[in-house]
């Protein structure tokens, strides 16, 4: 098939005769299998065939393309290069093309939207764009290769952000305990208005400060409102029963003092 | 690379490199930046020289122990934090707990408190909230051990806007009916 | 922080974020870095200041996909890459086809890279490119198999300076002037 390939069609390129096929189609053996191993397929193969020798795209000569192309896969299989099914396939699409070249037209003039040749010579042209995009890709700089951004230091602050806490989930974790005490231990969260134990903490921090508080400095009977007088009342005798404080009065009706049960 | 030979053009290297590293550059790293060999003496006088020209600017060249580097001067650090905000974490539920009942139950103990919860309290969860300052201690029980009591504190109230405790969610008046109070 | 009102203490801010961001930032991250409100074009014309007074130093304030950032100018670049030589390997030319047809041809399937590149494409070159977060997937195409569609991403754009697709080298135009178009 070679043979009538040759015959056929070798002869003119461009109207211009060529008896031969070029000799620098022909690699080195040793350095051939470099060569195929560098394409990234049969386009990228054929592309390189059609450079190399020159070759018009939009105008492929089919024959001598075919052929130098046969020709470095049959070198493939020689060498037992790993061939991939690709290459085999484009065999076929350029064997394809050629024939239907051979084919007589139905009119002289050359029809090229229906030209054998047109979706190869798309998919080549396609090809060769992206080869040029990716080498042009390549070739720009690039972060973490060849292209630096600042990245200076700073000392970052251990400042410390604390938890955003809302009052309702203070609220949520007291009933969730009270509802836990209410199975086993309800008896240890005694009730006390909240005032009173407040009153309670107001008195033990006023006697961090004081050894002795007066008992009637604690409340203002001219100004307060009954219900504060009780409420710190009520704080004073609880903090008494919980053995917090001590009430001392040297004798009947001179002042009565608190101080912290220790201090 | 002759203008190398300028040396305005080496520090204009020294200068970039630094600032495009993210880890501090030794002496023997910053050589490396040249082809051919400048003396350490050489860059050490160039790294004094930048120092100074950064002196009224926003980055300081410093010396740490793995070499030289660009830092931010101090006064713009709170500002970069702003960029990538530290996560904030959630006090776990123990804590809450402990904050509900010196909230509701003060003056406490942690005996009270872990009498109260049912188990062992995790020291953790008091310096917490002491730290935040929302739980401080006002005395010592006089029982043995002469535990601190806890109280919450101003500073409670203020961050949650109550003058008073007694503004906190009624949960006496929630549980009424539910508890069998024996007080 | 009334002295934000001093309008050089903003760009100065500006400045230390830009040198200390590994990564580009955006207007909305810069305004981040002020408690009160600047607004964007103050930013722009503070940040267009900022590309003037450094335009005969060191580095150059550039705008790329994601944002802002400083960027050694080009002629350091042989001399910083001494620094680190084991810096990321450049991409085998297979892989590099696989991005120049996601970057030109987006979004395109897998199918379809094969198609162009008129060979079987190794699943690892479309894995190295989603690894560097410069290529991911942004949908399905509605044929059989439904093959997902590739993209590149702001970080693609990011790494190679580029503010958008339409920086990428022109390479119709380079097939216009090569070939007299018949077909």
């Amino acid at each position: 098939m070679n043979q009538e390939v040759q015959t056929a069609t070798i002869g003119k390129i461009h109207g211009e005769n060529i008896e031969v096929l070029p000799q620098d189609l022909y690699i080195p053996p040793d350095a051939l299998e470099i060569y195929l191993e560098a394409f990234e397929g049969p386009l990228d193969l054929l592309l390189y065939l059609i450079r190399k020798h020159n070759l018009d795209i939009l105008d492929i000569p089919m024959a001598d393309l075919t052929i130098q192309y046969m020709d470095y896969v049959e070198k493939m299989k020689e060498i037992k290069l790993e061939l991939a099914a690709d290459y085999l396939l484009m065999s076929a699409v350029l064997i394809e093309i050629k024939s239907r070249m051979l084919l007589p037209k139905k009119t002289a003039e050359v029809d090229t939207e229906q030209d054998p040749r047109a979706e190869l010579v798309r998919r080549l042209m396609e090809y060769e764009l992206i080869k040029i995009a990716s080498e042009k890709l390549t070739q720009m700089p690039q972060v973490g290769v060849d292209l630096f951004v600042a990245n200076a230091y700073f000392e970052k602050i251990t400042e410390i952000t604390y938890p955003d806490v809302s009052i309702d989930e203070i609220f949520a974790a007291w009933k969730n305990i009270l509802n836990r005490a209410k199975h086993f231990e309800a008896h240890k969260v005694a009730r006390n208005e909240l005032s009173v134990r407040e009153h309670m903490t107001m008195i033990l921090r006023k006697l961090q400060e004081e050894e002795f508080v007066e008992f009637s400095s604690l409340f203002d009977v001219a100004e307060d409102r009954i219900q504060k007088l009780v409420v710190c009342f009520l704080a004073i005798l609880e903090l008494a029963r919980e053995r917090l404080i001590k009430i001392t009065q040297q004798e009947s009706f001179s002042p009565i003092y608190i101080k912290l049960q220790i201090n | 690379m002759t203008d190398l030979n300028n040396i305005s053009k080496i520090k204009q290297i020294l200068e970039v490199a630094l600032l495009t590293s993210a880890n501090p550059l030794s002496l023997d790293d910053l050589q490396k930046l040249f082809s051919e060999k400048i003396e350490r003496s050489t860059l050490r006088m160039l790294l004094d020289e930048l120092k100074t020209e950064w002196q009224d600017r926003t980055m300081e060249l410093v010396l740490v122990a793995s070499g030289y580097r660009f830092k931010a001067r101090e006064e713009y650090a709170s500002y970069l934090m702003r960029l990538s905000p530290e996560k904030v974490a959630k006090y776990s539920r123990a804590v809450m707990e402990v904050l509900a009942i010196v909230a509701y139950r003060q003056p406490v103990t942690r005996g009270e408190i872990e009498e109260i919860r049912g188990v062992a309290l995790n020291p953790n969860a008091i310096r917490q909230l002491q730290e935040r300052d929302w739980i401080d201690v006002i005395g010592q029980k006089d029982v043995p051990g002469r535990p601190s009591l806890y109280a919450t504190t101003k500073h409670f109230l203020n961050d949650f806007n109550l003058r008073s405790l007694s503004e906190l969610p009624d949960i006496e008046s929630f549980l009424q009916n539910e508890i069998p109070l024996n007080v």
